[in-house]
């Protein structure tokens, strides 16, 4: 499903934050991202969803070289990946049920199926009750949810999550990862960067772990240290 | 595509009434350049009708009497158009006489009531080779001699200069238009790509979750072009106000021949009305969806 | 404060550069309506030389002989005043009259070398109390008559149209002045919101981390008061420009005495660029002062 | 130094944020505060510098009551307390060295204190290789580390901290956690507001938890639950 083939990233002609990356990572699959603050979590994210470009290396993400992608095409990569960003990147001028909706608008749904589906997972992730808030008029954690449920509310065939339960109380998250594991069981290729041992050690599925932007270890049943 | 009907009209409303200090700068802009515009060319429509009469340079009119023949109308004709001192002669028939007689009389219809085609003289609206008192005083002399000829009327020296002086207002005028325009241009323009920065993270945002450049731009140009409407609009309203103001002026003055003379039709503000809005709108929709297309890249 | 100074010249620096599509907004805001002001205030001084003889609602002019004995300038004096159908008559005398005149023919020096104040005539400028050709006609016949008058000039009815004309033009042209300095106004204070808007954030955080509103607002006034003069330096070039197209115009136009007196002297050009320069600097900062203390509350 | 004495916060004339809450917090006290996402840690914090204002009740802080400090006065209650924003909130205009500098700036410090201080407390917090950097060049975690720099920089008296581990990985946790510790110890006051069990239980100071808006409990030597 998405495959990294010597991918090399440096920002500015100077930062390397990923060095001769290979993954591959097959349908289906649950991989956890961990590393320390700075290590290139987030980069290796954007460049799934095609966010930055790589410098050296290629991408294949659902069967295509996303290198080769023309750039009116980009839209359409991206309505097959649902992502959590770790600044949650919410629409400010928007309310939750809004900032939702408009993952479903950008791809034409019809007006009933929105009317549907917001409020379906905004319950599933707690927010029932805040459909008519703006961004600013919620706590951290609400708003980290809020991402999340725009990241799944179009069933992408991917899910890329940057410390999805960051802003998150352990209870909280342990919903969050149930929500998330259900969701990969049917079928939607999840990568999460994370930076919870708890988590990571409970779910005890892949992980890759990064160091300074290069992959230090790639296992199959893996705990966060 | 029903739904993104929806979707656009929402969020353009939405982007007008959320930033209304923005909505207020794009629409004030629109209005002071659409009002400017509008006096300039209202301005300009007046100096031509006070001076209809001498556009083209025509230096003198020789009148023919009303019953003069075809043969001496013929060999006055011949007479200026052979003389090396004349440029160019036109021959005025009478209708042609009447409905600029109609025209220049617009506004006092005891005047005209009683005038048919056939009491007018028809006449030849003469420019000479040169400017030169003293040329078109000869010329004035011999033609005036000319069997069939009424009378010969040269443009008086305070005439070609208040001509002279409303050629050069009227290309000042059309200059100061053109600026405007420009500028006008360059305002909503920028009013809008400012608008876009103030949102260029909003953008960002959008972008990556999956919309197309289309999908953001055009709730944008919609709302360049709704404000270049409002503000046409409100400038327009403008434009009617000085008018009326300007008619009132020249009503109270004395009875002066020339000032008086400077009226605007009603026609012609419609007209004007009209081209700035259509002009207005245009301009909008250039200034945004370049200002658009400039910032919304992938 | 040193160090405030500091800050305040990088930070204003910085913003002007940072969002260059802001500041290239408001600049060329302050240049069109520099430009257009200064443009109405050349043409105001252009028509006020022009029609200056004419000035004051002047119909008649009485020249008294150079030689005429100071009885008989006071007798016409008498006359005029006691006259009830003359509302005002000014008296110039010969060092007047001499001013005057160097003024009216201030390009053309050929002509003043030789003049000096004995030769030239005192003068009384009469207003009569009504403007009606029978009367004026009356008055003249009854002053030329007068002993030690040496003539009576009436302005023609084409003189009084002009002055009738260029009244109204110089209203009109003060009136679109007013508005655009209006306009100017408007249109950088709505700058300096929207350049505040789109950085509301920021001012929020530098509110959070302890800044005084001072401290926010400093920047951001300086920054719209530098775009101020840059604005208002690139309208004065321009103006300056304008007067130069137009001088070469009006040198061009056939010797016709009207056109060509419609001079705008340098000192006057360099008098309205001064007071270009001051009030684009102070329509900015208080635009700026306005639109900042709107914005940035606590 | 802090005490809320019967406050209540009700955001929009419905949400009621926090109810009846009284606290009082002693010069040199470690405070946490814990609950789950939206039970009002924010609020409190954000009541504590006027960010907000309570519906009811009072609350002074070091010695004042802040309600009736009028308003060209809260920039210098606020010189006083630093704070550690949940979602950051730095200057994006300016580099990571700019934005510690700008707390110094407010304040007047002269310009060789902080050409001095700056770089000494970036040091501190690992970014000594990007002063130069803006916040957008960096990754999350060296956001959150840039907004503790500067929360700390000019030794206020008080520190409020919402989450600031939330976007770190465990050992950057554990370092910030001893530059906190090493700072309260100085006797500057510190609140923070954290879902990481792991640093509530192994820090065993005083925990304050809320539930919806209501103080559940208040603990002296706590844990997380
Ligand atoms: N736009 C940029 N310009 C320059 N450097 C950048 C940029 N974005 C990221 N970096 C650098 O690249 C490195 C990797 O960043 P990345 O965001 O991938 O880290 P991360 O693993 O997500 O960290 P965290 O857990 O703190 O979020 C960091 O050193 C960061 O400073
Ligand atoms: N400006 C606002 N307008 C309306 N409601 C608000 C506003 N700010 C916060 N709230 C609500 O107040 C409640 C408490 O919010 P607060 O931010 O204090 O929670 P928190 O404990 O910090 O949560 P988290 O751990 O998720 O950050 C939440 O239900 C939130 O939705
Ligand atoms: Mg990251
Ligand atoms: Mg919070």
């Amino acid at each position: 499903m998405i495959k990294l083939d010597k991918v090399t990233k440096v920002y500015k002609g100077e930062v390397v934050a990923l060095r001769d990356a290979e993954v591959d990572i097959q349908k289906g699959e649950f991989v956890f991202l961990v590393g320390a603050s700075g290590s290139g979590k987030s980069t290796m994210l954007r460049l799934m969803n095609k966010e930055e470009s790589p410098e050296k290396g290629r991408i294949w993400v659902a069967g295509k070289d996303i290198a080769e992608l023309s750039s009116w095409k980009v839209p359409y990569l991206r309505r097959n990946i649902g992502t959590v960003f770790q600044d949650f990147k919410l629409l400010p001028n928007k309310t939750v049920q809004e900032n939702v909706a408009f993952a479903l608008e950008v791809i034409g749904r019809p007006r009933h199926v929105i009317k549907s589906q917001v409020p379906a997972i905004l319950e599933l992730v707690g927010l029932a009750k805040k459909l008519e808030r703006y961004p600013h008029e919620l706590s951290g954690g609400e708003q980290q949810r809020v991402s999340i449920a725009r990241a799944f509310v179009n069933r992408p065939l991917i899910l890329l999550a940057d410390e999805p339960t960051g802003n998150l109380d352990p209870d909280t998250s342990l919903g969050i990862m149930k929500l998330l594991d259900r969701i990969n069981r049917t079928g939607t290729t999840v990568v999460m960067a994370s930076h919870d041992r708890g988590i990571v050690d409970t779910m005890r599925r892949r992980v890759i772990e990064l160091d300074r932007g290069v992959i230090v270890r790639d296992q199959a049943r893996g705990v966060y240290e | 595509m029903a739904l993104k009907v929806d979707y656009f009209v929402k969020e353009t409303g939405r982007n007008l009434f959320r930033n209304p200090w923005l909505t207020i700068a794009t629409v004030v802009t629109v209005f002071v350049a659409i009002l400017l515009v509008g006096v300039s060319l209202l301005v300009r429509s007046g100096v031509q009708n006070a001076t209809a009469r001498w556009q083209g340079g025509i230096e003198f009119i020789v009148f023919m009497n009303p019953e003069a023949t075809p043969d001496q109308i013929d060999s006055v004709a011949r007479d200026l158009s052979e003389n090396p001192q004349v440029e160019t002669a036109e021959f005025k028939d009478k209708d042609q006489s009447y409905a600029e007689f109609l025209e220049l009389f617009a506004d006092t219809p005891e005047f005209t009531a009683n005038i048919t085609p056939d009491v007018l003289p028809t006449s030849f609206n003469v420019k000479p080779s040169r400017v030169d008192p003293e040329l078109i005083e000869g010329l004035v002399l011999q033609f005036a001699e000319k069997p069939g000829v009424r009378e010969v009327v040269a443009a008086s020296q305070a005439i070609r200069e208040i001509k002279s002086l409303s050629d050069g207002l009227s290309t000042g005028i059309l200059a100061a238009a053109l600026l405007l325009t420009l500028a006008a241009v360059v305002l909503i323009g920028n009013t809008i790509q400012t608008a876009i920065f103030a949102r260029r993270r909003e953008i960002e945002v959008m972008k990556l979750v999956g919309a197309t450049n289309w999908f953001i731009r055009v709730p944008f140009m919609l709302e360049g072009i709704l404000q270049g409407v409002v503000g046409a609009i409100a400038g327009i309203g403008g434009v009617y106000v000085v008018n009326g103001i300007v008619e009132r002026r020249v009503q109270q003055a004395d009875a002066l021949s020339l000032l008086s003379s400077f009226v605007i039709k009603s026609e012609d503000v419609f007209t004007i009305s009209i081209f700035l809005l259509g002009g207005g709108v245009l301009m909008a929709a250039i200034a945004s969806a370049i200002a658009v297309t400039f910032y919304v890249k992938v």
